[in-house]
């Protein structure tokens, strides 16, 4: 077992795609020579050439649009977004072409592609190189939508995204792509299935939601409240869409108190829809009021690091939470 | 260069026939209060005809906008099927009555599906140039738009995509002056459509688009070059759009009536009718029995839709993802 | 007193707005000699002229990026977006740029402007004239947005939005526009404050929040209860960003019970947030689960009837969950 | 047709001067590992600063982008505001150290401020451009951005808006070949942006952008032409980039280091240097002189910017609307 960052898993996951499916190819800015801002792609371009790795123009609705329609005539093409911060302009073509498709054809037409896009803040990236923007896209029936918090999860999700039918969106926690370390078996084939969440701690007292990043804070918050005695259950959603609602209620149930932390704004955040899902189907089984704990509802994170600290949850201010709802 | 046959040639004009006596016998539908929603290809018929009877049919690709009847009957969708979609029968073939009326696919015949919001088809049909080109295939796809939507940010992605990587991609435009009420001249500072190939990269071509054959000829050419892989083409039709924008519109607020009347002066369709007829193609008694033949075609068409019933209710949920896709 | 239309109501509105301030001008596709598609700006072109009401190119995002633009000069604009369907293409403009502009220049560049949209189903408009996006929205501090459900506040409503220095979109229930009717003193100024939810009807034993249209349906539902016993109290949020809080804390805390309602697909939709805010805040308060009406998990609203009827929300299903609700 | 004064060019010159000494300078700070970004302008000082001088400052507008150090300096940003924007401090000018360096706004200088997705600047300069022309104000805006960029739908669109009402608009490109590793030949099928206007219908230029003369005379005509109400011009300046991408970029990977050393050699401030020199506008004195004055003055600013506290974290919640706009 060797271990490897976030980042390579993903490399890993698409050097092991295109070798297995010629039909698989990515496009985006800067993937081919320059392996991607992040080297997400590094060495790709040499190992499949400029025919399957191709450096788009700078224009992400063309990205996504080209894609589809690579898709339609049944390639299956790794779209990389740069920086989550930028898929807006591909709004249209992923909300009204992408996601509708297979529904609006009656199932004649279908887009099996998948969108990577960093995501987070915690790199001095400011306002728009640190948004999180899974709660507009985890509201989108027909996308499926993966967040990755492990390398190999980060591994095993993508080349599950690859395989999917559907169009994919896969926001990756880009502060953890160097941060985040784990062992990932060599030779054996990693996938991880799509829609299935994974409890990655187990505890008595409370129910902590979360994914990519804020999973690992979370981790550690609950660390820390087992030194005070109190005993944390911690959810790592992994698939936001199709939500797991069996493992969150399950454990919900259990422990009859929830905490959702995610740093996207508070309000409208994708927290809200677990918050509402327990409140209408885990109503009887709640010791105390959901609680979320979000970033601000300011417009985005700001740069100066004092300022995006205060956006920022982190764990001291997630053990916080969750140990006023552990008193309640 | 290929010309047409006299067999083509009567299919073309039988083809440009039907389409304008569907379309007619849809306004009278909606008059009646049968339908609730037309969008009319009257007047445009000679450039789809045209383009469609270029291409190589069953192997080509085509991403249509909603003003293509009259191509998509030259492409094999049957008067039955159009008449389902009109009234959102059960077993209509774009989207299973999901979409409304015009809203064109046709998977048997490499017609792709096609959504409301203008300018979203044209990086699809960009796409798959690219996966043609990627495939080594010799198809050519033709996507087609009216000269309003050219507008959209996506039509020149779509566009600049195909010049970039000489894909072999025909953009078909549709300029009939209007976009709903709005003209040319508030649309684009240049004259032609074509001119603004020039920006791009790629041949742009202007031509009569009331001319089928001449349209036949501008489209072919392109094709050739597509093949060849000389890469992607702008052909703009000049075409008359003889109807309101759709049963939803009042064209008298914003167009006098003396424009619409001198544009039915120089109706397509009894060009093309004079035309085969001078050219002894096409006798008055041949016209008569088509005329007769296809009357009695779309009464069947229409009776047969008419006692059609609408798809079951449950058929709304599915399907949302490639998982819940059912046959029949 | 007249009795007008909820759109006579906005076109009333524009009007007032457009004498009273000479920075204030409507842009966006067909408003001028046409009137709008839905005869919204009717009228005004003929009174302040192509320089103040201006036919833009079919082209979303310019008509915000231009508008955005114009109110950093320090003009008032009123952009259309013909369809709400259509502001796809103006997401980046409208969440990176009209949104961020305030907090991202601390305060020395601002935009006041409003966007209108009109919204919503039951139209036989099919996948893509018939969305209801406003959960997108609410989501992004910055905006202001704001859903009338009445002529009285669709003319205080827009009013106000026009003299608000933020950018404000205003979702308009297109379906309410000619069908929803009522008495709007002439003479005197209307204006509405935002942020202010309203309670339509007083009631005891349970809470139904709904906005637009389905406030409607929400008032014929709870008049059905009344029949049965059950004494409904009705809140019309009619501003979503700021939401009032404290109304719907007020309401919520009498009743014990809260259904919210909404016509956008059931999850991530914005009665989600709603139920978390109440799942944290109200908790102590709460009798029965929260509960929520909202459409169902399918891309878009389907086009033909039977379907369409199967995706709303109507006053039959909407007493059916009350009905349940009271019973809990 | 104005040519600049002996007083003008020497003040060209020291602010061309200033900013290669502060753009050095922040290299050498962030490999200090005082700074976290910086994105340098080295090798397009001339073609900003002969369009900044080109148009009437105070007056006119500017929409500009991220190389634009030196357009800025030419407007009025001092020293110590670029400073205290590299390091996030308190009192920085454009955001209140809210985002990114480089992330230009500056009220008192008509200077709007910009986001970090590309494109988005360009329709907020045509309605600026329209808002003028319906104040019928003499002012002219001008807007500055990267060859990459105008593959942008926002560019586009943007542009077509200015050439369609004849706006006072300049839309000036600094085509220095690169998007980050991506070539110009992989972002249009064009040889020259300039041609791009033949399609958008607006004049098109080309110039040195090395030679800020040539770029003065250029802008000045574009100017003339805006204020005469002829309308925008495109402005094409071919400029180099000297240094990677910015401080998160390495270059190695996808350019020859013979290209950049070939650039060296026309570096565009020792040629203006030289010609003012062989013109004696500059002596050998004046120019050592200047050196000193300005690295004195690159210091002090630095120094005062180290020293400088970082903003409250109190004020990283506001303004996210005008109502919480606090001024000091
Ligand atoms: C993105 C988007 N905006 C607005 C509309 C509403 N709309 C439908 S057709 C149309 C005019 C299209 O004009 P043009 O492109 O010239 O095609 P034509 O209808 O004239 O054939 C408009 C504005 C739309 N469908 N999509
Ligand atoms: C919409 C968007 N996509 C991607 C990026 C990331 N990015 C920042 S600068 C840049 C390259 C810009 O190249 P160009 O327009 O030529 O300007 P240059 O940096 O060369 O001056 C890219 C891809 C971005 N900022 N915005
Ligand atoms: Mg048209
Ligand atoms: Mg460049």
């Amino acid at each position: 077992m060797a271990e490897i960052t976030l980042i390579e898993g993903l490399r890993q996951a698409m050097d092991e795609e295109l070798a297995r499916d010629d039909r698989v190819f990515i496009v985006g800015e800067d993937v081919g020579p320059r392996g991607g801002v992040f080297r997400a792609t590094q060495g790709l371009f040499e190992k499949y050439g400029s025919g399957r790795i191709i450096d788009s123009p700078l224009a992400e609705l063309s990205i996504i649009g080209v894609g589809i329609g690579a898709a339609l005539y049944g390639l299956r093409p790794i779209c990389e977004i740069q920086f989550a911060d930028f898929i807006h302009p591909a709004f249209n073509q992923i909300v009204n072409e992408a996601a509708k498709m297979c529904y609006r054809s009656n199932g004649e037409w279908t887009v099996p592609m998948v969108i990577r896009a960093p995501y987070g803040g915690g790199i001095g990236g400011g306002l728009y190189h640190s948004q999180s923007l899974e709660a507009f896209f985890a509201h989108v029936p027909g996308l499926k939508v993966v967040v990755p918090s492990t390398p190999r999860e980060a591994k095993g999700l993508l080349k599950a995204a690859v395989r999917d039918p559907n169009p994919v969106l896969v926001f990756e926690p880009k502060k953890g792509y160097r941060l985040i370390k784990g062992e990932v078996p060599e030779g054996e084939e990693i996938l991880e299935p799509l829609g299935v969440a994974r409890v990655s701690r187990v505890g008595t007292d409370l129910t902590a939601i979360a994914y990519g990043m804020m999973h690992h804070y979370t981790l550690q918050a609950a660390d820390a409240l087992a030194q005070e005695g109190i005993s944390v259950e911690v959810i790592d959603l992994r698939t936001l869409l199709p939500l797991d609602k069996a493992t969150v209620l399950g454990s919900v149930g259990k422990t009859g108190k929830a905490l959702i932390i995610y740093e996207d704004n508070l309000t409208g955040g994708y927290g809200g829809e677990i918050a509402a899902i327990l409140a209408d189907e885990a109503f009887t089984d709640l010791d105390a009021p959901v609680r979320r704990l979000g970033g601000p509802d300011v417009p985005a994170m700001p740069y100066s690091h004092p300022l995006q600290d205060w956006f920022l949850p982190n764990p001291v201010k997630i053990a916080g939470a969750m140990r006023e709802l552990a008193a309640f | 260069m290929k010309t047409p046959t006299k067999e083509t040639l009567l299919e073309m004009y039988r083809v440009m026939l039907l389409a304008r006596r569907l379309d007619e016998r849809a306004w009278v539908l909606h008059r009646q209060g049968k339908i609730a929603f037309h969008i009319s290809g009257i007047g445009h018929e000679a450039a789809q005809v045209g383009a469609a009877f270029a291409l190589e049919r069953g192997k080509d690709w085509f991403v249509p906008y909603y003003r293509d009847l009259a191509m998509l009957l030259a492409l094999g969708l049957t008067p039955l099927e159009f008449a389902l979609g009109l009234l959102g029968k059960k077993g209509e073939p774009s989207s299973g009555a999901r979409q409304m009326p015009s809203h064109w696919s046709l998977r048997r015949a490499n017609v792709v599906s096609h959504s409301s919001p203008v300018g979203t088809q044209t990086p699809h049909a960009s796409g798959i140039g690219l996966a043609i080109k990627m495939r080594g295939d010799s198809a050519v796809v033709l996507t087609s738009i009216g000269e309003g939507s050219t507008s959209q940010g996506e039509w020149y992605e779509g566009v600049n995509w195909a010049a970039i990587h000489r894909l072999p991609v025909i953009f078909l435009v549709e300029n009939n002056v209007y976009a709903i009420s709005v003209r040319q001249e508030q649309q684009m500072a240049v004259a032609t459509v074509a001119e603004k190939a020039s920006g791009l990269g790629l041949p742009g071509v202007t031509v009569d688009g009331l001319d089928a054959l001449a349209v036949f000829d501008v489209v072919s050419e392109a094709a050739d070059r597509a093949r060849r892989g000389d890469g992607p083409t702008l052909v703009e039709t000049r075409v008359h759009r003889l109807t309101p924008h759709s049963s939803d519109d009042d064209d008298r607020s914003y167009r006098p009536r003396e424009e619409v009347e001198a544009m039915k002066a120089g109706d397509p369709l009894s060009a093309f009718e004079q035309r085969l007829k001078q050219s002894k193609v096409l006798s008055s008694e041949k016209q008569a029995s088509l005329e007769e033949e296809i009357g009695k075609t779309v009464a069947d068409a229409i009776q047969a839709a008419e006692a059609a019933p609408y798809p079951e209710v449950s058929e709304a949920s599915y399907p949302v993802y490639v998982e819940d896709i059912r046959r029949g």
